[in-house]
């Protein structure tokens, strides 16, 4: 299989890849750039660990190809913050306990990052991130989590 | 583990045929891949050669004409129609479809036209599209051909689509007055598939008494998505209510051709789209008689 | 009760692995790449029961790529088990030789440059079976003539459990009511978010270490040592995150066996990740269990005599199914005083996946059945649910004849919260209704069928010249904030800042032995270990304090918040760290070591402390579709003294998801030992829009054999949910649903036959 | 008066007791002995299960009456 070019800017850090077609994004991220953040927990793109952001809105990155993205901006967990900073959403995170083991945290902050982005409605939230599975919470920390933040709460805080 | 194969990227529709056209043998086209990459992952899909036409840009727009209806372009996203205002606007029941489809990633990234080339008889978008009369366009090197998107499901996962053929436009017509559609999808986890669906559209005779038309589209209930024909007909012509609506929901159970699986049985299935098909037309049959406006929700 | 002051103690602390976590840093297992590292897979076997005729692997030993192919016949060919001190019950070799028992057995494991490369060559590996009949039923496998599984085990059953005490036969004459149900709990998967995983290093000292996700590094460490015929502290094994538990994570697994045997043929590291098929349908599972339960009430609801007997399904091997057996028969009489109770358990092998430990331990499905059934009791007897509890509630100082002794227990004032709670819903709409049910829970185990002859708990600490604190603890954090808890408590104990710790933990080579994290036991039992290593390390610096400080004799000393002072005079006092300084020096230039440890001594047959709790589920019942709605779900929980509200709460949120999910949507359905949804997308989980709004109200109690007064709080919350939401069911319809999960189809149809009748 | 299991011996103060621990224990060597007694381990304990009246339990604790050394209490 012939392998591909591919332009990726990924958390504002530009990348040529040459890529076998056949990579996902998640094991492009994963493993050729070692964004260890972006996790995997199924195959069947229905748990949300592995949510990045694309041109700015919440994909699985493991139901896209690598090669289908060229071009375009990636985000991941890592890159929602500079250096030793946290978002706003990264701290009410903490604040409320919305992790437990952390393996969905990733994809979940990312949902929520979007989710934020996109002028949220505060009952919307569960919507937001109704694609994320997470086992250990029970998903209502990272509601009230994400509410904080929605309605202003951290507005001063973080970066 | 996904297998090898040879991928090209297409950017606009004559190259997609092309290429279609070129590898007739064994291609599989990737859009959005919401659903295709989960069948390769698992090694069910293993085409040699993958065309990509998710940056053909002239196959995603929507277009509102309040003459002509609604075209939508294949390769849009669910998100896209999700958020887009026209829609919104003509077309309400649309967007409660959409944002009950799968997760917002799946929906950013997935397309309609993608969704209804799967051929899944447990499409979200199919029988309210049915409902409303839909047809889809296809193309291929030799030209374009429409179809009801009603004819446009052979068989479970097999549609219409010939061999180098391509799902370009979905068209759906202007509202007609004193009509309404509604949806409802069962399931246990909001936003799963549907265990069953039911899409339902009835236009009211002038008299705003009668019933003109209606169509009752199930999901999930049979190897396509399917319209219950024979209940349809026992609502044209007459006047409705709750005791009609009550039979005709028995119809539809009779009519339907579900199977059993680990989400339901056959004969739950049945009681679903019972009480799923009294429950929407009542909705539909209620806004039809108020409004001239296709959609779940009053505006 | 005497009232605490901490300063520490019952704040909200962020987790101190929180930062790693948000910031995607936190390297689990699945994130591990080592130089020159190999990628394994594991061939599983198609049949649920069949006789391994031959093996070729030569086809996918010559395929490129390929560094190593081994079967059964390359181990040692020695079966393993966890309950280590019976010889009968270690019987699985992990890697399949001569017979296989259930789908999804490893028959043959794989290295190879890249993990593609080696899921091609498992389909190179030819595999000859005798496909034998399988069992698959416990009802049936224990019948004479069922094929059987294991040699030693005839009729197929693997482990029998009694308990018993006062004078059932006497109780059941004398009662007015007598009721008896039949009951069916299902399945579960512990759908942890890291599938098991493990990455094994060997190098040709002879020494191999173990990266991977797990409860309990301890356990690990010494079965893998055993199978493979190495000494103990010949493998290291190190787990700093574990993605989730649930108790499935403190068995050895395949992962970890096979990448370690095939390290250990190529002196090159290998990782083998489990796909989240394989995590469905060949990792261990919640007991599936047929539950007959007669009961005998006088006609004020006051219990009498209870009878419970149990079959579970368990699988191909014992696993820890024993102590699932075991702790279902005794919680099946939790937490009431039942004046005789009787319960007979055994646990028949099917070809079937093994089933294991799972939150709540065997204790969900006794608490489904009996709560179920005390509602049905109350309602032929036209006795109010709350009250029928109360009247046989424990209580502090009860004794649970021959087995517990109950010191600290808030469940009658749980069950006065609750009360207060469903009277303020009011009149309810119809078709929906409140459902309740009591539990609890114990704070670790007190057995040893491990036969571990170390402390159940150990910690050691150091305190350094800049009074930062290295606190070694074996616990194992598995997202339920031990290690946020040992900091809390190392640093109450000490009177330093939880920023002063330094937790070091998941590493067998530098940390004590912990029997790890399950059945409830980090925070009573490290949590001691701790306390008493922070107890006795405080010791040594106030001896140096109090030489400086010269008090009179009779005046203590006390350290809060990095102040040594004097507990009259708490403004006479010296910086923590200033005094650390000199006693350092006063040692010899020694840091400040102490150890801690905790094992129960004459603490009764099952734990040492019970937790207690009542929760009440409000929910909708659709009678069109059968479809239930959750609403409200209000907990009154008695675990002693919190530690962290933030994790308390945690886990009480998180046990609701889990156990709503086992109530009414998970599930595992078979046809001939496969499991049909091994998937996430037909194994339906709750997701963020399925959760009802969740009100905590803390009960305290203060628990004397747990650090500060706390006991168990998150594996026990798993234990009323199923019931809670059957009453809820049972109160809005009036059908009562013995067949977990009570899903549409079974309210639907249950709502039909009562029309008919 | 107590009893002792013919097996590991241990001391119980009555023959039900007994009766419990022999099926408690219930490895080979304890089956092997209520097996050479006539009745079939396995079916005593499913009569247990199955029936109500601690049938199975009784039939075995009649056996150790007859066959269990007696010891006295010290």
């Amino acid at each position: 299989m012939k392998k591909k070019l591919v332009h990726l800017t990924v958390n504002e850090e530009y990348h040529e890849l040459y890529i076998s077609p056949r990579k996902l994004l998640v094991e492009i991220l994963r493993d050729e750039l070692d964004l260890t953040g972006t996790k995997r927990g199924c195959s069947t793109g229905s748990c949300g660990a592995c949510t990045i952001l694309l041109d700015g809105a919440a994909v699985k990155s493991c139901s896209v190809l690598a090669v289908q993205v060229d071009g375009a901006k990636v985000t991941t967990v890592e890159g929602l913050a500079d250096g030793a900073g946290l978002t706003p959403l990264q701290l009410s995170f903490l604040d409320h306990g919305a992790f437990q083991c952390g393996f969905c945290t990733s994809g979940m902050l990312m949902s929520a990052t979007a989710f934020l982005n996109e002028d949220p409605v505060s009952e919307d939230i569960k919507k937001g991130i109704q694609g994320n599975i997470c086992r250990c919470t029970g998903y209502n920390s990272i509601l009230r989590a994400i509410r904080a933040v929605a309605e202003g709460k951290y507005e001063d805080e973080g970066r | 583990m996904i297998h090898n194969f040879n991928y090209h990227r297409a950017t606009t529709v004559q190259e997609s045929l092309s290429l279609l056209e070129k590898f007739k043998e064994d291609y599989k086209i990737i859009c959005g891949g919401q659903s295709l990459l989960i069948l390769m992952r698992q090694g069910l899909v293993a085409p040699e050669n993958l065309v990509d036409i998710k940056s053909v840009k002239e196959m995603s727009y929507i277009d509102y004409d309040p003459k002509k209806g609604l075209k939508i372009g294949a390769a849009t996203t669910h998100r896209e129609i999700e958020k887009s205002p026209e829609i919104k606007k003509n077309y309400p029941v649309l967007v409660e479809m959409e944002e009950n489809l799968a997760s917002v990633q799946t929906r950013n990234w997935g397309t309609i036209g993608g969704n209804l080339a799967h051929g899944d008889p447990a499409s979200d978008p199919a029988p309210i599209l049915i409902a409303m009369t839909a047809t889809v366009k296809l193309a291929n090197t030799n030209g374009e051909r429409s179809l009801l998107l009603e004819d446009f499901f052979v068989d479970i996962f097999e549609t219409a689509l010939e061999e180098g053929e391509l799902l370009i436009e979905i068209q759906v017509p202007v509202p007609l007055k004193k009509s309404a559609v509604a949806y409802e999808k069962f399931n246990i986890i909001k936003n799963h598939q549907g265990i069953v669906s039911v899409a339902a559209s009835i236009t009211m005779a002038e008299d705003g008494i009668g019933c003109k038309d209606a169509r009752i589209v199930l999901g999930a209930a049979a190897a396509t998505p399917l319209r219950a024909g024979e209940a349809e007909q026992m609502l044209i012509g007459k006047k409705i209510d709750t005791k009609l609506l009550a039979s005709v929901g028995k119809k539809a159970s009779e009519e339907c051709d579900p199977v059993s699986d680990i989400h339901a049985t056959e004969t739950y299935r049945r009681a679903l789209v019972k009480a799923l098909t009294i429950k929407i037309m009542k909705k539909a049959w209620e806004q039809a008689k108020t409004s001239g406006r296709v959609g779940g929700k009053h505006t | 009760m005497k009232k605490h002051t901490y300063t520490v103690i019952n704040t909200p602390i962020h987790n101190i692995d929180g930062i790693a976590k948000i910031t995607g840093r936190a390297e689990y297992t699945f994130d591990i790449t080592l130089p020159r590292m190999l990628h394994g897979k594991i061939l599983r076997s198609p049949y649920p029961h069949g006789e391994i005729i031959h093996i070729d692997t030569s086809k996918a030993e010559r395929l490129k790529g390929v560094k190593a192919v081994l079967t059964g016949k390359d181990t040692l060919g020695r079966k393993q088990g966890i309950w280590r001190r019976f010889k009968e019950l270690c019987d699985e070799e992990i890697l399949a030789r001569d017979k296989v028992r259930y789908i999804g057995e490893p028959v043959a494991t794989v290295a190879a440059v890249d993990e593609d490369t080696a899921e091609e060559a498992l389909d190179l590996i030819e595999v000859e079976y005798n496909a034998l009949p399988g069992a698959f039923e416990p009802l049936e496998a224990i019948k004479e003539g069922a094929p059987q599984l294991h040699e030693h085990a005839e009729r197929n059953i693997n482990v029998t459990r009694h308990i018993e005490w006062g004078d059932v036969d006497e109780g059941f004459k004398k009662a007015d009511y007598v009721r008896e149900d039949w009951f069916r709990c299902s399945s579960q998967a512990h759908v942890c978010m890291e599938t098991h995983c493990a990455v094994a290093d060997y190098t040709p000292e002879g020494k191999l270490t173990v990266y991977t996700s797990t409860q309990s590094h301890y356990y690990i460490k010494v079965l893998l040592a055993e199978i493979l015929g190495l000494r103990e502290n010949d493998v290291r094994v190190i787990s700093r995150y574990t993605g989730g538990g649930f108790g499935s994570k403190f068995e050895l697994d395949s992962a970890q066996f096979c990448c370690s045997i095939l390290s250990m043929k190529l002196c090159q590291p290998v990782k083998i990740v489990l796909t989240r098929e394989e995590e469905f349908s060949a990792t261990k599972r919640r007991t599936p269990m047929f539950y007959y339960i007669r009961s005998g009430v006088k006609k004020d609801g006051a219990f009498l005599a209870k009878e419970a007997r149990v079959f579970t399904e368990g699988g191909a091997y014992t696993a820890m199914g024993a102590t699932a057996l075991y702790l279902t028969g005794f919680f099946q009489s939790f937490p009431y005083v039942w004046p005789s109770y009787r319960y007979d358990g055994y646990r028949v092998y099917t070809n079937t996946a093994p089933t294991s430990a799972m939150r709540g331990f065997g204790a969900p499905q006794a608490t489904f059945c009996a709560e179920t059934q005390i509602d049905l009791i109350a309602d032929e007897l036209g006795i109010d649910p709350i009250d029928i509890r109360r009247k046989n509630a424990m209580y502090p100082g009860y004794e649970v004849p021959g087995q517990a002794t109950i010191q600290s227990c808030g469940l009658g004032q749980c069950l006065d919260k609750i009360d207060d709670w469903i009277k303020s819903r009011g009149k309810l709409p119809p078709n929906r209704g409140i459902g309740v049910s009591a539990y609890g829970f114990m704070s670790g185990g007190i057995f040893n069928w491990f036969d571990t002859p170390y402390a159940f708990s150990s910690a050691v600490l150091q305190i350094n010249i800049d009074g930062k604190v290295d606190l070694f603890v074996g616990s194992q954090d598995m997202g339920q904030g031990s290690n946020t808890t040992m900091a809390m408590i190392c640093a109450e104990e000490l009177g330093v800042k939880v920023e002063d710790i330094r937790l070091h933990m998941g590493d067998t080579e530098t940390c004590p032995v912990d029997l790890g994290a399950w059945g409830s036991r980090e925070t009573l039992m490290q949590g001691n270990a701790v306390k008493m290593a922070a107890s006795k390390a405080k010791q040594q610096i106030l001896e140096f304090a109090t030489a400086k400080l010269a008090p009179n004799i009779v005046y203590d000393l006390d350290i809060k918040d990095g102040w040594i002072h004097l507990i009259a005079r708490p403004e006479r006092g010296l910086s923590f760290y200033d005094v650390v300084k000199e006693a350092i020096r006063g040692k010899d230039g020694q840091p400040i070591i102490a150890r801690g440890h905790y094992t129960p001594h004459r603490k009764g047959m099952i734990s040492p402390a019970y937790s207690f709790g009542v929760q009440a589920i409000e929910a909708d019942v659709n009678p069109d579709t059968g479809k239930i709605t959750l609403k409200n779900c209000v907990t009154a929980h008695d675990c002693g003294q919190v530690i962290n509200p933030l994790g308390v709460e945690g886990q009480l949120e998180g046990a609701i998801a889990m156990a709503a999910g086992y109530g009414f949507t998970e599930d595992l359905p078979m046809d001939e030992g496969k499991i049909l949804n091994p998937n996430l997308v037909d194994y339906m989980l709750l997701r963020a829009t399925e959760m009802p709004e969740t009100k905590v109200m803390e009960v305290e109690t203060y628990e004397p054999e747990g650090p500060f007064g706390a006991k168990e709080a998150g594996e026990g919350l798993t234990n009323p949910t199923a019931g809670a939401l059957g009453n809820a069911v049972f109160h809005a319809t009036g059908i009562s649903i013995k067949n977990l999960p009570i899903t549409p189809e079974k309210v639907l149809n249950a709502l039909k036959e009562k029309k008919n009748k | 008066m107590s009893y002792q299991c013919p097996v590991c011996e241990k001391i119980w103060p009555d023959t039900m007791e007994l009766a419990r621990h022999v099926f408690g224990v219930g490895d080979q060597t304890h089956k092997d002995w209520v097996n050479s007694k006539g009745v079939n381990f396995i079916e005593l304990l499913l009569i247990q299960t199955m029936e109500p009246g601690n049938k199975g339990y009784k039939t075995l604790a009649e056996i150790l009456e007859r066959d269990a050394k007696k010891v006295e209490e010290s």
